[in-house]
């Protein structure tokens, strides 16, 4: 079994951290890795730059979730205190031979699985609490099975007054730009509150591909990443998947008048050259609420780097304007890299 | 009869086939998931609460049009059958349901139905 | 042919067909990314390196239902192949409605789907289960038009005359709308590009989001069986089934259903997926009136 | 065997049958009921009612799937995280269960059931189909209005947008005693509209009938009247 297993890719999970070496994005176009889209498929975490430090405890979550046997591989980043066994590669050349090597000895058992960095303790104590032992109290209360459930709120859609979802989302979302951390309050699908925990990294961006691949094309995404050499050919592709009537008119208005299948396009047709949004005092809240979870992707992806950060800077967030030094600095660091 | 045990036989085949790959996958720390294992995905943040909600379904009026016009599809069977028999009687027959109900969908369009409410 | 080697050959088809299936949607993906080639034992290397993983479960999750959705989904796939003839008279389930039998399946499809992204008690998978049934129910009402549309030359919901009513002219012919919404439905019940409502990139895995290991083995082998299953049903309807000269019926229907997958395969990865709520209009106010004039075309056509 | 066949279906479709009462989730209890509808259809199936049995599959999947989704939307801890008991009045439901029960049972045993059985492979479905387009074609159109008066029902009673602005709008619930305050919750800061559950009234008044210059309790201790 294990012998088979080994000639499969290497299914990696991608966390993105600051500054993380341009090459991350196109790691998928090597045909010995599977870069999954969850933790839960995947047997490598590969950490690609450095994650500050207010989020390495999410880090730490995430590196709980992957099932055994797993290792975690830095790249181009220092290893958290917790991980300091971890395998670290700073030479670009041999990372792929590395993630290899490290899982066949995970396979065989030579590299031996990493525990887990949290304590293995739930989220709140239910165990033997309350009339079933289940932690809850009468229909709604109480924390069963160590959380609490959702409770009802207003909605600006139908005014039926159900269950409001709130949770914070990222920053290893394969379907958020990295780095990016909302505060979102759903009823069923449908956004109805944002505020942003922490920004987006600035760095080179892909939002093509991204959009491309939430439109359910990952193999034109591929294509896209691997740069434009075949252009013809691939915007007959383009065309004939019929993203244009996929994506509905006028989604994501943004103040100069462009909307996500403006954007699209040129994303696509330019990926070296995004044109920079005008965005004028638009928050993620004008954005996001009142959109349903697919085209809320759409809009959050449909943004090159530098204006989606100045959005989300936009947006009204408790979290970050009491770090409101930090988040300073890295508009000042982002101005740099640009 | 033989219909029933080929089900039967098959439902039973595909439990067998999902436990076996279970088994198979048996490692040593299979049967051990810790608590922060077990935390639903969300790329490294935490859940406040349980994700079981009472979930605003946003298409529900759709739903509900739908059972009333999926139930014509039971009449359509044994229409199906008899048609050639019956010929343009059927048709000009099958042609007034379907209009009725037709009504139905413009109605519901009219009102907005289709949309993410 | 009797039931004991009906069924083995029912069981060999469709594990040749998950096979074969796993490396058309491998070769399909890499010639549109420009990727090299796609080893033939490569499906099963995936599934051992599925199943050398844990399977984890989640906090308060519904075991029961979630390992019912798999085995079950896995299931109805198998059951909607056993419908088919592999050859005059003989189809493992033979009855006089195996076109309504296959309908069952099809609604069966999206319970299963709904409960193996319920039972996580996840948000992501929760999301993909609830905007999946959005579309598996509408979807059904194509697929129940085109069926009985092919239904109606044959005088018989029996999959086997309608089959054998395709002697002299298949029903892609006599058809045309048919095929294609039938394929629709096909990429929805496999879910699978466009129609991927419940397993998607924008929910980062959709209903399998929290499924690793067997279970995701498990999911995956279900969804590349039901696509078997939905083509041999698509051959049997459109392309003549077993119909063919020289060959033994059993390897012309092999070969159409080949066919059909490589298509379904293809469309999945050619097509892009709208928002939901497009998707729904689309159905209701464009596809479904399709699906009328198809059903009219078909009667005319029948009773000329 | 089909002696056989017909008892584990029937076992099993009254213990899934039970179990709908006793599981905690309403995702379970459901799909507990559409298993009880399956070996019911098994058992039509068994009496070659083919068609009859493989149809009450397909109906009650698709149905107990959308009963499913209204289920969890408006019951309280739909999927049973705190253990409840799916039963009100308790004592009196089983009561009503055993008589319903033996009332059935009474009524099968004591009817002349006509008998005559069919011949194997005889094709129903075509004798059906012959009665819809025959017969009974009165009764098939007038299922097709009476299906069609469904829909429009459906959309009324549950479609919020609408031709002539939303359907709430005005709306009220209706006071836990009469003339007494709207039920429902209590929200100081409105968030806009209000609806099912009940925003804040008197918001809702404000937006629904801009013209109204009645004190918003007047108004609401004519509602039930109203309505009734």
């Amino acid at each position: 079994m294990a012998k088979l297993a080994s000639q499969a890719p290497v299914p990696v999970f991608v966390a993105q951290g600051d500054d993380a070496p341009a090459e991350t994005a196109r790691l998928c176009l090597n045909s010995t890795l599977t870069i999954v889209e969850t933790p839960r498929a995947a047997a490598i975490l590969l950490v690609a730059g450095t994650i500050p430090a207010s989020l390495i405890p999410n880090l730490h979550r995430l590196h709980d979730q992957l099932p055994h046997p797993r290792a975690t591989v830095f790249w181009q980043a220092e290893p958290t205190d917790l991980l300091s066994e971890a395998v670290t590669v700073r030479n670009d050349d041999n990372l792929v031979s590395v993630l290899t090597d490290t899982r066949s000895s995970l396979l065989s058992g030579s590299h031996g699985t990493e525990a887990d960095l949290l304590p293995d303790a739930p989220p709140n104590e239910w165990r033997g609490v309350g009339s079933h032992g289940q932690g809850g109290k009468g229909m709604m209360g109480g924390t069963p099975y160590g959380r609490p459930m959702a409770m009802t709120a207003a909605d600006f859609r139908d005014g039926l007054e159900l269950d409001a979802y709130t949770a914070d989302f990222g920053p290893f979302l394969p379907m958020f730009p990295p780095g990016l951390v909302l505060t979102l309050t759903l009823q069923g699908d449908v956004i109805q509150k944002v505020s942003v925990v922490h920004l987006p990294f600035a760095g080179e961006g892909n939002a093509g591909a991204a959009l491309l691949r939430l439109l359910g094309l990952p193999a034109l995404a591929k294509r896209l990443l691997r740069g434009p050499s075949d252009d013809a050919d691939f915007k007959r592709l383009i065309r004939l998947s019929g993203v244009r009537a996929a994506i509905p008119p006028g989604l994501g208005c943004a103040p100069n008048g462009s909307d996500v299948r403006e954007r699209f396009e040129r994303l696509t047709t330019d990926p070296g050259n995004p044109s920079k949004v005008h965005v004028d005092g638009v928050g993620l809240g004008d954005l996001l609420i009142g959109l349903e979870w697919h085209e809320a992707m759409l809009v959050l992806n449909s943004f090159d780097d530098e204006s989606l950060r100045a959005i989300c800077a936009n947006t009204s967030s408790p979290e970050l304007e009491e770090k409101n030094g930090d988040s300073m600095d890295h508009e000042g660091h982002a101005g740099h890299m640009s | 009869m033989t219909t029933l045990i080929t089900i039967f036989l098959v439902l039973g085949l595909s439990v067998l086939f999902t436990a076996g790959l279970r088994t198979a996958s048996g490692t040593d720390l299979a049967d051990h998931i810790t608590n922060p294992q077990q935390r639903p995905v969300l790329g490294g943040s935490d859940p406040k609460m349980h994700a079981w909600q009472r979930f605003h379904v946003r298409y529900y009026t759709m739903t509900l049009v739908f059972v009333a016009f999926e139930m014509e599809m039971m009449f359509m069977y044994p229409w199906a059958v008899v048609f050639v028999e019956e010929g343009p009687k059927a048709l000009a027959e099958m042609g007034m349901f379907l209009t009725i109900l037709s009504v139905g969908i413009l109605y519901g369009w009219r009102e907005g139905i289709f949309r993410w409410e | 042919m009797t039931f004991a080697p009906a069924l083995t050959t029912l069981i060999l088809f469709l594990a040749i067909g998950i096979w074969i299936a796993a490396i058309l949607d491998a070769v399909f993906y890499r010639r549109i990314s420009g990727q090299g080639g796609v080893s033939v034992l490569s499906p099963f290397y995936a599934a051992a390196a599925h199943l050398s993983r844990q399977r984890l479960t989640t906090e308060a999750p519904d075991r029961l239902n979630w390992y019912l959705a798999i085995a079950g989904y896995l299931a109805i796939a198998t059951i909607g192949l056993a419908v088919v003839p592999f050859g005059p008279e003989t189809a493992v389930i033979g009855i006089k409605t195996s076109v309504v039998l296959w309908g069952a399946c099809e609604s069966l499809v999206v319970v299963l789907v709904f409960l193996h992204g319920w039972s996580p008690n996840s948000p992501l998978a929760l999301i993909g289960a609830y905007r999946y049934v959005a579309i598996g129910l509408p979807i059904m009402l194509l697929s129940m038009f085109v069926l009985i549309a092919a239904a109606l030359p044959a005088r018989s919901l029996d999959l086997r005359d309608i089959v054998a009513s395709q002697e002299g002219l298949w029903n892609i012919i006599r058809q045309p709308l048919g095929l294609p919404l039938f394929l629709l439905l096909g990429l929805s019940l496999t879910l699978r590009g466009p129609f991927d409502y419940a397993d998607s990139a924008d929910l980062a895995g959709g209903t399998s989001v929290e499924d690793s290991g067997a279970n995701r083995a498990g999911w995956q082998v279900a969804r590349l069986a039901m696509l078997v299953g939905f083509s041999a049903i698509a051959a049997s309807t459109f392309l003549g089934g077993y119909l063919g000269p020289i060959l033994p019926g059993i390897v012309w229907l092999a070969i159409k259903t080949l066919i059909l997958m490589a298509v379904v395969i293809g469309l999945s990865h050619l097509l892009a997926r709208m928002p939901v709520a497009r998707m729904l209009g689309l159905i209701w106010k464009f596809l479904l009136p399709i699906a009328f004039v198809d059903l009219l075309l078909a009667g005319l056509v029948a009773l000329a | 065997m089909t002696d056989i066949a017909f008892y584990a279906l029937s076992a099993l479709a009254i213990w899934s049958g039970w179990r709908v009462f006793r599981v905690d989730s309403m995702i379970r209890a459901t799909f507990a009921l559409m298993v009880s509808f399956i070996c019911v259809g098994g058992i039509a199936l068994l009496m070659s009612a083919d068609y009859i049995g493989i149809a009450t599959v397909f109906m009650m999947a698709v149905e107990m799937m959308v009963m499913g989704l209204f289920m969890v939307m408006f019951m309280m801890n739909p999927a049973g995280l705190n253990p409840m008991q799916m039963v009100h009045q308790h004592r009196f439901s089983i009561g009503a269960g055993i008589a319903a029960f033996i009332g059935l049972t009474v009524a099968v045993l004591a009817t002349n059931l006509p008998n005559n059985p069919l011949p194997a492979g005889r094709d129903t479905l075509h004798d059906l189909g012959v009665e819809l387009l025959g017969g009974s074609m009165l009764i098939f159109e007038t299922a097709g209005v009476t299906l069609l008066a469904t829909m429009v029902g459906a959309v009324v009673l549950s479609s919020r947008p609408g031709r002539f602005g939303d359907s709430d709008a005005g709306a009220v619930p209706p006071g836990l005693q009469p003339g007494g305050q709207p039920a429902g919750r209590k929200v100081e800061k409105s968030g806009g509209h209000g609806g099912h559950g009940g925003d804040s009234s008197h918001d809702m008044n404000m937006k629904g009938a801009p013209k109204s210059d009645d004190a918003p309790h007047k108004r609401h201790g004519k509602m039930p009247e109203e309505e009734s």
